[in-house]
């Protein structure tokens, strides 16, 4: 994840714990590298988080902040940050100025009249300490939890299912096909050159069929074409795709010797002289 | 760690790790546990017993251990990436039609009736859906290949023969014949516009 | 089908699945066999009890149910990978338990509370995991983007709803903001003011 590397780590690099409470005040009789107080300065998340370690360190009631101590401290903080030349966000000068401000405004005197909490100079920066102790909390009981890939992990189990799924084929209703044979017709503006009954479909279904049959025989007899089971409409229908066959140029129908059987087959590519323009 | 726990372990791990994993493999993901592979196996066929009647199981495969989903929930299963059913494009529905009414037709018929060119994948889709098939070929130059529709085709329309099928509304320049008219009685609402 | 046949599918879809899977898309999966809600819960609360005390667990989050660790293993599976789990930083925690604990939220309001400009690097992070996104806009001038957690968010920290947040103090209000509400439910997640 780019955040660890792209965000400075904000985890506290106390130089000692005194009671429980990280030491990283630069003790007066103890050298302290240089290198490390960078780490630890760099080490706030902001001038809130230093602001908070400030009060917390010293046991001090945010609601009743001490405005002095507190923003003497604070410009200590800053001071070495200059000092060490980090590169100091804006933020830090930002809460100076803010302290700076409280404490000038603590110092005048103020009509007793009008003095109640609302107009405490602190009372903003009060709310937002809370606040943000509040949410700094919530960062904490969110780093608790059990994470996901780093305390708990899905489980997953192996299968072959996917070799089950079938291929949905796409339905069509038959009244789409008509449409969409109408439709053909309307874009092309063809449709007096396309009259479709009935009878000419039957036709040109028998047309298909016997050009199927042509696909495995290379010849066929007349008679093999003619179901006598049909009765008369099958045969005309079949004398008519043979017509509308020759007519096309798709089949050759050879009699050999005067009365002897009549064969038809596909048309001899030579003799084929189809007229496209017969649509 | 008791072997309740090594059991857990083990349990986990299986359900996490990405490939089968092996005994010397799961050895070595405890390893700081001194556990013995004995052990590991112990636990391993104790755990197939466990999933035995499981909607999942634990099986060796030959790269190790893997939990899988029972053989027979395949069907069950796979629903879950059962994809939607998709819809025929408009340029296959007018290149069906065209076969089914215009049969025996050559691509070259189609594109010049429907004015665009005919995709090699709609014939191809055609085809693989069994709906049509080449019966021949015209012997003009080129001899291009001509289209029909199969029984399948009319299997799946529940369509006896290509007669049933609608009639298509005639454009209005046409002079009826009534005479061809008369045997229809399927309704013939579909409608140009 | 049968209740067995039932458990073991509902076990077997839960272990298969990508994401976690509610009880009505478990119920979507086996519908063809008419099988109430009621029954998909009582499987699903059989299974939580059958492995209780597995190392494996059936836990409700935000999105449905899945299948997941146990927590106290963490160390010894997350050991299978290389990578050490991403370290998230005190400046990313804090601004995610801001729009978690404090939502719809602006980027102003995170950075008058946290007193530093919010990085746009966390904002992408947050966004690009899924865990955050834009409800709506705060009718104020420049109407600034109010942010509110996701299910993917919730999901990540094995939560049902926002209310199962460990509890913090409630925001001060004497200053300002008196009206706002404190109520940390799921439901501000969809509030756009």
């Amino acid at each position: 994840m780019s955040v660890a590397s792209s965000e400075p780590l904000q985890q506290s690099l106390p130089l000692g714990f005194v009671r429980g409470e990280p030491v990283i005040d630069k003790p007066e009789d103890l050298y302290i590298p240089p290198d490390a107080l960078e780490l630890i300065l760099e080490s706030f998340s902001g001038p809130m988080d230093l602001l908070l370690y400030l009060i917390r360190r010293q046991k001090l009631d945010i609601v009743d902040l001490p405005i002095l101590p507190i923003t003497k401290q604070y410009m200590t903080y800053v001071d070495m940050m200059k000092e060490l030349k980090l590169e100091l966000a804006a933020d830090y000068l930002v809460m100076a100025a803010m302290l700076a401000e409280i404490k000038s405004r603590m110092l005048l005197p103020r009509p007793a009249a009008i003095e109640d909490e609302e107009l405490d100079p602190r009372a903003e920066l009060v709310r937002r300490l809370q606040e943000y102790e509040a949410i700094r909390q919530g960062a904490q009981h969110l780093d608790a939890l059990p994470q996901i890939g780093r305390d708990e992990f899905v489980a997953h189990a192996h299968t072959d299912a996917q070799e089950h799924v079938q291929t949905v084929l796409p339905e069509v209703a038959l009244a789409e096909l008509a449409l969409a044979f109408a439709q053909a017709l309307a874009h092309a503006e063809l449709q007096h050159h396309h009259q479709v009954h009935r009878e000419k479909l039957s036709t040109r279904a028998r047309m298909s069929r016997i050009l199927d049959l042509l696909q495995s025989k290379q010849r066929l007899a007349f008679h093999e074409l003619f179901e006598t089971a049909e009765g008369r409409q099958g045969v005309v229908v079949s004398f008519l795709a043979i017509l509308e066959l020759v007519k096309e140029a798709l089949i050759d129908v050879v009699q050999i010797d005067a009365y002897s059987a009549i064969h038809i087959a596909v048309a001899n590519r030579t003799t084929g002289a189809y007229a496209e323009a017969s649509t | 760690m008791q072997k309740h726990q090594l059991k857990q372990v083990i349990e986990a791990l299986l359900f996490v790790a990405e490939q089968p994993l092996t005994e010397s493999q799961l050895a070595e993901q405890v390893e700081s546990q001194q556990i013995t592979k004995k052990q590991i196996r112990d636990v391993l066929d104790e755990l197939q017993r466990d999933y035995q009647e499981r909607g999942v199981q634990l099986r060796k495969v030959a790269s190790g251990y893997r939990f899988q989903t029972r053989a027979e929930l395949g069907d069950i299963i796979s629903n879950l990436w059962q994809e939607k059913p998709t819809k025929y494009s408009q340029a296959l529905l007018e290149t069906l039609a065209l076969i089914a009414y215009r049969q025996p037709i050559t691509r070259g018929d189609i594109e010049e009736i429907r004015g665009v060119s005919v995709s090699s994948q709609i014939m191809k889709t055609l085809q693989e859906r069994g709906w049509i098939k080449v019966v021949g070929q015209r012997e003009v130059p080129g001899r291009p290949q001509l289209y029909a529709t199969t029984p399948e085709f009319l299997d799946y329309f529940s369509l006896q023969d290509l007669a049933e099928l609608p009639d298509i509304p005639e454009p209005p320049s046409q002079v009826k014949d009534a005479g061809q008219s008369t045997q229809i009685t399927a309704a013939t609402a579909t409608e140009t516009e």
